[in-house]
């Protein structure tokens, strides 16, 4: 194939365009009187040979950056089905809300009487997140997901510390995603993992052998990686509780059961919530995110500080309520970061609560599990199912799973090769090997801001790619074939790391 | 069909037929244990348009204050610099704003570039040769260091200055409880040492089982550490901590580089760099640190490579130090970080440009030098410390600090912030931190003297009285 | 180096050295006669950077009362309705912000389907088979028509309604004097034909010698006209003038099609159709007529084709009407027109779509509607037509309009513009106009009644004593 | 060559997406009481079916026309040396200070008073206007370029008609632009042609021979649209003037001569400005643009009503000066247009007038008479001269214009031919086929704000084209090849025009 246009594009970072003494940046005028520079910061403490940063024109800059975004794929330009990231639209009404200058210019250290709209807000969505959670008690500190799930485990470990317990044991499903174990470890405890049954939920003899005295908590994603509810969460929570433990909700999968069934209806202690996933927030590439967590009255106390609490007002101000930051609890873990978590990401998520209300978010994970029953009965449909067959059960949530292996054996094409040739037909690939222990496994979560037409047209993409396959395998091993980069050797770049540009 | 869906009765009832199920309820039941099932509606409000949305968000947004509305001089931690108009219109490119993470490197070039010229712009203006593509924020950076040091060399013990912002410390605390470190403070000095780390303690702190030593610069009361020094005294042979920085990016046009001064791990808040105040975030935290802890570092990493036909192209690198492969293993937890708020702070840093960073610490310097000549000469008002400053101020005032906080906000003018109030020690009782950015002009800094020397007379009549 | 230019000085010379010239001076000296050169700097202050700009441009900005700081009803011919946040996304997208006019088709596809699309969605609005990418706004898209009805039957006699906006009547004045036709304007009835064209006169005015009847609908006074009588009225047979409606677009989801009513060619003024209020313009105007008149109509028109491999595609077509081929013998000599805003305009229609126009337009009549009632049943105010009205009410006040919205504006609610301090009639004196969009709620508008009522109140006592 | 990813993608209108009863917009609640919809608006006046608007959810519209704008080229992507269109770059700060509510929700029917901030503005930029163009009045109502020059003809008519003249004839050069002539029939005088000398300027003795007394009026550019200046202008004026007629000036190129030279200096009594060229309006792919007009004082009374005026204060709002329309102006043409011109476009030129001032406006003509040259010098550096002369003249002004004739004779290909492949190169071509006395004319304007590395790789990018012409011209003849679409069969569309979406 001949190259397009943008592979033809040379390569050149920032860094290497522009000239020397070219700018954008004007410096307001020195309007006070000029010191020397010795008196303002002395020679030791000064810095000699400035950064090397880009000297270019404004012109370039952009240029350079508009360019350099046609080589992303987005949300907005395609069809996005990475499960497990609930790559639903992202409504451009929140951008505009978050931009007011009473949000975005809001200093963090305002006085909370000169803050009342923010707060009031926080406090709104900490509300809607405990409904919606069926826990009550919300924390917004977290910065993503697994800053939630970090603030989970340090609180169930200050809850048994608290009754003068030092667990050390937290177990974890074998279909759990990779910050779980991670959290663990970084919170000082120690990974045990439990074993999938073959309905893909936890295998209650193992959860049972297991489950003991020594066991801080019980990290839980439902539905789970797979896209499959564990029908017996109640007894894992009965089990769970039974020797002390906490349960813990990760809620990257709520998108499946908005005012459908609720975390703490479950047994669930702790929740973390993704509001980059199920509430809207854009992905941003990799970030900014936001975890707040919901917990249920026994966790309460050691939430982290500084908490956002709604009071009868004292009247001074002629409001009837004042909301205010509370930082006197002193069985609190502490903070976990600066300020109060992801302001930004809350007046997304909240203008989305807003927009949808009750009814809306319960519409919403309904059309979410309907569009992914949708499209996996249309792969069925289209006879997808033989090579790439249903990895657990019959019907899924939000999202399922499928496993690429009859696909690689009979048509020597793995799974990262459908995915890449998926490229070649304009659509951003599922999530490919994870879960881990579905081989090949294909993670696909269409959500439900798709339209029926898109899931028929990624069907019949997926079929085409397998019937090509079967006469021609190489289009699959070879692809990308018409993406700004074709396959890149990720093992080249691990072994002799180049992170920056030389200068 | 709510907002944002789109499927209609017609595609329902196909959809519904291609499954083999009569309802989206059998679809529900048929997986969720009927007794798990909210049996009522969410108790949340009805859903509305986008127009009553609008004006509700709105409203709120009124209901706050905000540097758009007075003079402000807040501080301590986030600034309120301007953000120009081209960091906007980038990062609001649907191209950039709703991508995930990049996990297919031939069709996210454009996020993986853009993190590997944030990755040169952070290690050019830290001095340091490498650093990854984001953390959350900046001070739990500073903890993120921490555990990189437990890691590296599996010791216990971590010395950090009193220096620190207050959030730095309770949040490293924080971490430190969970990954099983002991956190020694070492206080800050007096006299010429006032508002810097106190040099004999962190030298008497320092031991062979040290971890980690941590330092701010410029302290949080603006002072501009020694970190030379501070270096050499935590620096005394065999068994060294590894020595970590948490610095003010902005001042780095001016200030000695972390990496020249000898630090190993340098790591902050990346919010003055393009960021929105956003009443605290999002925003981004940085992080660098020399050669040998580049497969210890926490979050992602974006790496220079080829493909097939030779092409220049970016991948995330070093993955086996992430969770997703290394899961308990991992260098650290984080997954979803601070693309956009790191692609803000590129393109703010490439506007700013080579000449203007220097720029913009000499003005901050000034303007901080005169605001420190103009404030002192107010009775009333003293420095809290003698060091150099260069973009915020502490100082001493003979009043209550809230009431004159009080005083000058019914003016129009945020003085800037209660030291006391923040950090909760005696010893800052008194205090006032402000900040000058290059918003705020010498007008206003006048404004504020004269403001401030009212507010403290106004003060003392009513004590008098 | 100024703003936003890149010329460095190493640049400079080597560029000077390539032209073979000693300096960018010799570039002019031996172009432009030296007696011309401008022999001092122009009297124009310092050029800003870029926070200064914002912050002048911010000071600016806040000396206007704009419909984010009050409640306003005001309208005639401009209207505060929402526009939803995916208008600004969209025509904020380089690729739409950017381009000039797509006389590269290869390369212009989304400028040029968005223009199909644009045209589409007029001509279903106004019932029409035709219509072209844009004029620049409303009243002169009314002098345009006029002009071609004039290319048209080459008469020089145009009939026009008082009923149109006065700025319709003062522009067709300007354009008419100078292709050369008199216009001739047909008064306002009374009683029930008050504020709607005189049927008579109409009758009366039209003869052989009329090119253009034209008139508004709703009327400038929000009174809808019965279109179908007055067309039928204008077209007796033989020699029929060409019939020109100008219309809001925004009322079209619930009110008879211009198209439908036998309406030649209906044009109009496009910000309801989400544009910004931006004190007046950029907008758009639309163009639709019957098929007769698709090659003298003015201004761009997108075209459905194919390329060479038969792939669908859209191109500028018809060019052989437009000035850059046809120069003194074009239809029109329009070039640059409102491509953006009726971008703008596609994107808001089909967010509105089709049940929404409709809904939007019940939701306009039920609050008008409503709005009219509470209105009127304060003592001294009176309707001024009874014909229906869909979401501008004309009113009568027994006071002096001028001090009445003295007294409302300063309660932060504008009750609606003077009649006559913008038609300059007599007729109109005491008369006001306001009106009614989906962002003014009921609460609103129970507000201005209270708050008209004490303004009444507060003129009389005032004359009173 | 195989087709890429865009050339590959349906193209579907937005009519042909969604499905019925798809919808994006919710409707405000009807907060009033209902009423019988005969009462509210009779049957003989409602409409019956409903316009046939799209059927489409939010996502859907974000989609198609992001998808649709990445078939654009822009300006931001790429270099865009469109001649006569001035494609400087953009600045975004001019986007945010547009959309700040005080300018952006102004009503025009504000009450002057409580519009002061945009009255100043007006009245600021104006000054500006009037000061750059050395003409001291100046009326911001028209709408573009060619609505300027209308109102200038208007003026024209109005001058000798109150002088009791009834001037039928505008001299126009053959190199006029189309909107000239156009204009002068649709102000209903008649267009006599000027031809044009051997240095690229006006043919004295023809202008000599054809000024008479029926002239009413001489309409030139200056820098003309051969990027020459007219050295003769001065001359032109005397020969204008003596015969009474008026002498106007197309501002379109404007760009070259900011801070250099001014049309008054020069002797012209109008001159109009394209606000979306020489001030960095945003082209919008085909506007909005602004056509301000600057007049002598003779000219001044018969302008266009309102005019912005400044005014001593009454004293009782506190502020010296007020801010005004004045409306009383007898001997007024009228007006062109609703309200008082596009002012979101002021806001925009005001702001880029406040960042450049006097220095950087300069500058800035500066920079695009010399990046003109250096394109032009580095071309023939490269031996495109030979195939592509300059038609006129050694040097230019800020754009110039080549003759294709050698290149059409000695390698068979066209100037359309030269433009299309520039596409493949990732190139917006320059202005082709104008003006119409250069045989197969290429028309350049690099404008101030490219780097010399653009250009460099502009001139490069055309010499390769031509040494590859010279090898295969069918690779040129046959281009664009990697365009959303290839060329497209105009004379087909205007054939049997299908200028809608049939439903
Ligand atoms: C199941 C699951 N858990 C946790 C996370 C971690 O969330 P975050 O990326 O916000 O830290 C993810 C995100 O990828 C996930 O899919
Ligand atoms: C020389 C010249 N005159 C006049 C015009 C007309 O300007 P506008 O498109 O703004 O009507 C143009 C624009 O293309 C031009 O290049």
């Amino acid at each position: 194939m001949s190259e397009t246009p943008q592979q033809r594009e040379a390569v050149l970072t920032i860094f290497e365009k522009g000239a020397e003494g070219r700018r954008a940046f004007v410096c307001p005028e020195l309007d006070v009187p000029a010191v020397a520079a010795e008196q303002l910061l002395p020679a030791r403490l000064r810095r000699v040979a400035p950064p090397r940063l880009p000297e270019v024109s404004e012109p370039e800059i952009v240029r350079h950056y508009v360019k350099l975004s046609k080589r992303n794929f987005d949300l907005d330009s395609g069809f996005y089905p990475l499960g497990s990231c609930t790559m639903k639209h992202n409504p451009r009404l929140h951008e505009r809300v978050a931009a007011l200058p009473g949000h975005q210019r809001l200093h963090p250290l305002q006085e909370p009487r000169l803050a009342q709209g923010a707060l009031e807000l926080m406090w709104r969505l900490q509300g809607a997140l405990a409904e919606i959670s069926g826990l009550p008690n919300v924390s917004l500190q977290p910065s993503a997901g697994s800053h939630g799930e970090l603030a989970g485990v340090l609180l169930t470990r200050a809850y048994h510390e608290d009754r003068g317990q030092r667990r050390h044991k937290v177990l974890t499903p074998d279909t759990a995603h990779g910050t779980n174990p991670a959290t663990v470890t970084m919170a000082g405890l120690t990974v045990v993992k439990l074993a999938t049954d073959a309905a893909g939920g936890i295998d209650l003899e193992d959860l049972r052998a297991k489950a003991d005295e020594d066991v801080a908590c019980l990290m839980l994603t439902n539905p789970n990686t797979l896209g499959v509810f564990d029908r017996n969460i109640e007894e894992i929570a009965e089990i769970v509780h039974r020797v002390g433990a906490t349960l813990y909700y990760d809620g990257a999968n709520l998108n499946a059961i908005m005012g459908v069934t609720r975390p703490g209806d479950m047994g669930f202690d702790i929740v973390h919530f993704n509001l980059h996933k199920s509430f809207t927030q854009p992905h941003g590439g990799g970030g900014p995110g936001s975890g707040p967590i919901a917990v249920s009255g026994r966790i309460e106390p050691y939430l982290p500080v500084p908490v956002v609490v709604r009071r009868d007002s004292d009247g001074d101000e002629g409001d009837d309520v004042v909301y205010d930051f509370d930082y006197e609890r002193p069985k609190s873990i502490g903070r976990l970061r600066g300020f109060h978590g992801n302001y930004g990401c809350f007046v997304r998520a909240y203008a989305y609560i807003c927009s949808l209300g009750a009814d809306g978010l319960k519409d919403a994970s309904e059309a979410a599990v309907l569009n992914a029953n949708y499209l996996l009965a249309r792969l069925r449909q289209l006879g997808v199912a033989e090579l790439l067959p249903l990895a657990y059960g019959e019907l899924c949530m939000h999202e399922f799973v499928l496993c690429g292996g009859p696909m690689k054996r009979q048509l020597q094409i793995k799974t990262l090769d459908l995915a890449k040739r998926l490229l070649d037909f304009g659509y951003h690939p599922p999530t490919v090997y994870f879960p881990l222990l579905v081989e090949e496994a294909l993670m696909v979560e269409p959500t439900e801001t798709e339209t029926k037409e898109t899931l028929d047209e990624f069907a019949s993409a997926i079929a085409a790619i397998l019937t090509e396959a079967a006469e021609d395998p190489e289009l699959a091993r070879n692809a990308p074939h018409s993406t700004p980069v074709r396959r890149l050797d990720e093992a080249a770049a691990a072994k002799r790391p180049v992170i920056r540009q030389a200068l | 069909m709510s907002r944002y869906t789109a499927i209609t009765g017609a595609d329902r009832e196909q959809m519904l037929a291609a499954i083999g199920v009569e309802s989206v309820e059998e679809l529900f039941a048929r997986q969720v244990p009927e007794r798990l099932r909210l049996a009522r509606a969410l108790s949340l409000p009805k859903g509305m348009g986008e127009q009553e949305v609008y004006e509700h968000l709105r409203s709120l947004a009124e209901g706050n204050v905000s540097s758009e509305d007075q003079i402000s001089f807040l501080g301590g931690g986030m600034y309120d610099h301007y953000v120009p108009a081209i960091v906007d219109m980038l990062c609001e490119r649907s191209e950039f704003l709703t991508p995930y993470t990049p996990y297919q490197p031939e069709v996210s070039q454009g996020g993986l570039q853009a993190m590997f010229e944030f990755q040169t712009a952070i290690c050019e203006l830290t001095g340091l040769p490498v650093a990854n593509a984001s953390v959350y924020e900046g001070p739990s950076a500073v903890a993120f260091a921490a555990y990189m040091a437990k890691l590296y060399n599996g010791k216990g013990r971590i010395v950090a200055s009193a220096g620190l912002h207050p959030h730095t410390l309770q949040t490293l605390h924080t971490y430190a409880h969970g990954f099983g470190s002991e956190v020694v403070e070492v206080p800050l000095g007096e006299g010429p040492e006032a508002c810097v780390t106190e040099r004999q303690a962190w030298l008497a702190a320092i031991d062979s089982d040290t971890s980690a030593a941590i330092f701010a610069q410029p302290s949080f009361y603006g002072a501009v550490e020694d970190a030379e020094e501070l270096v050499a005294l935590a620096k005394q042979g065999d068994g060294d901590p590894v020595v970590i920085a948490q610095v003010d990016p902005i001042v780095l046009g001016v200030l000695k580089a972390p990496g020249e001064c000898g630090v190993d791990v340098a790591v902050g808040e990346g919010q003055a760099l393009g960021g929105r105040l956003d009443f605290g975030g999002p925003s981004f935290g940085f992080f660098a640190a020399k050669q040998e802890y580049l497969r210890r570092m926490p979050g992602r990493i974006a790496g220079e490579t080829r493909d097939l036909d030779g092409r220049r192209g970016f991948v995330l690198t070093l993955q086996t130090r992430e969770q997703h492969i290394r899961r308990e293993k991992a260098t650290s937890n984080i997954c979803t970080a601070q693309a956009l708020n790191a692609l803000a702070g590129v393109v703010y840093l490439s506007w700013l440009g080579r000449q203007g960073i220097v720029e913009l610490g000499e003005l901050l310097l000034a303007r901080t030098h005169y605001a420190r000549q103009q404030l002192t000469a107010i009775d009333g008002v003293q420095l809290l410390h003698e060091r150099p400053a260069i973009r915020e101020l502490a100082l001493y005032l003979e009043a209550d600090v809230a009431e004159v906080r009080r005083r000058c906000i019914a003016e129009g003018i945020d003085p800037g912030l209660d030291l006391q109030a923040l950090s909760g020690r005696e010893a800052d009782r008194g205090g006032l931190l402000l900040a000058i950015t290059e918003r705020r002009s010498r007008q206003q800094i006048d404004a504020l003297a004269s403001t401030l020397e009212l507010a403290l007379r106004a003060c003392w009549r009513k004590v008098a009285a």
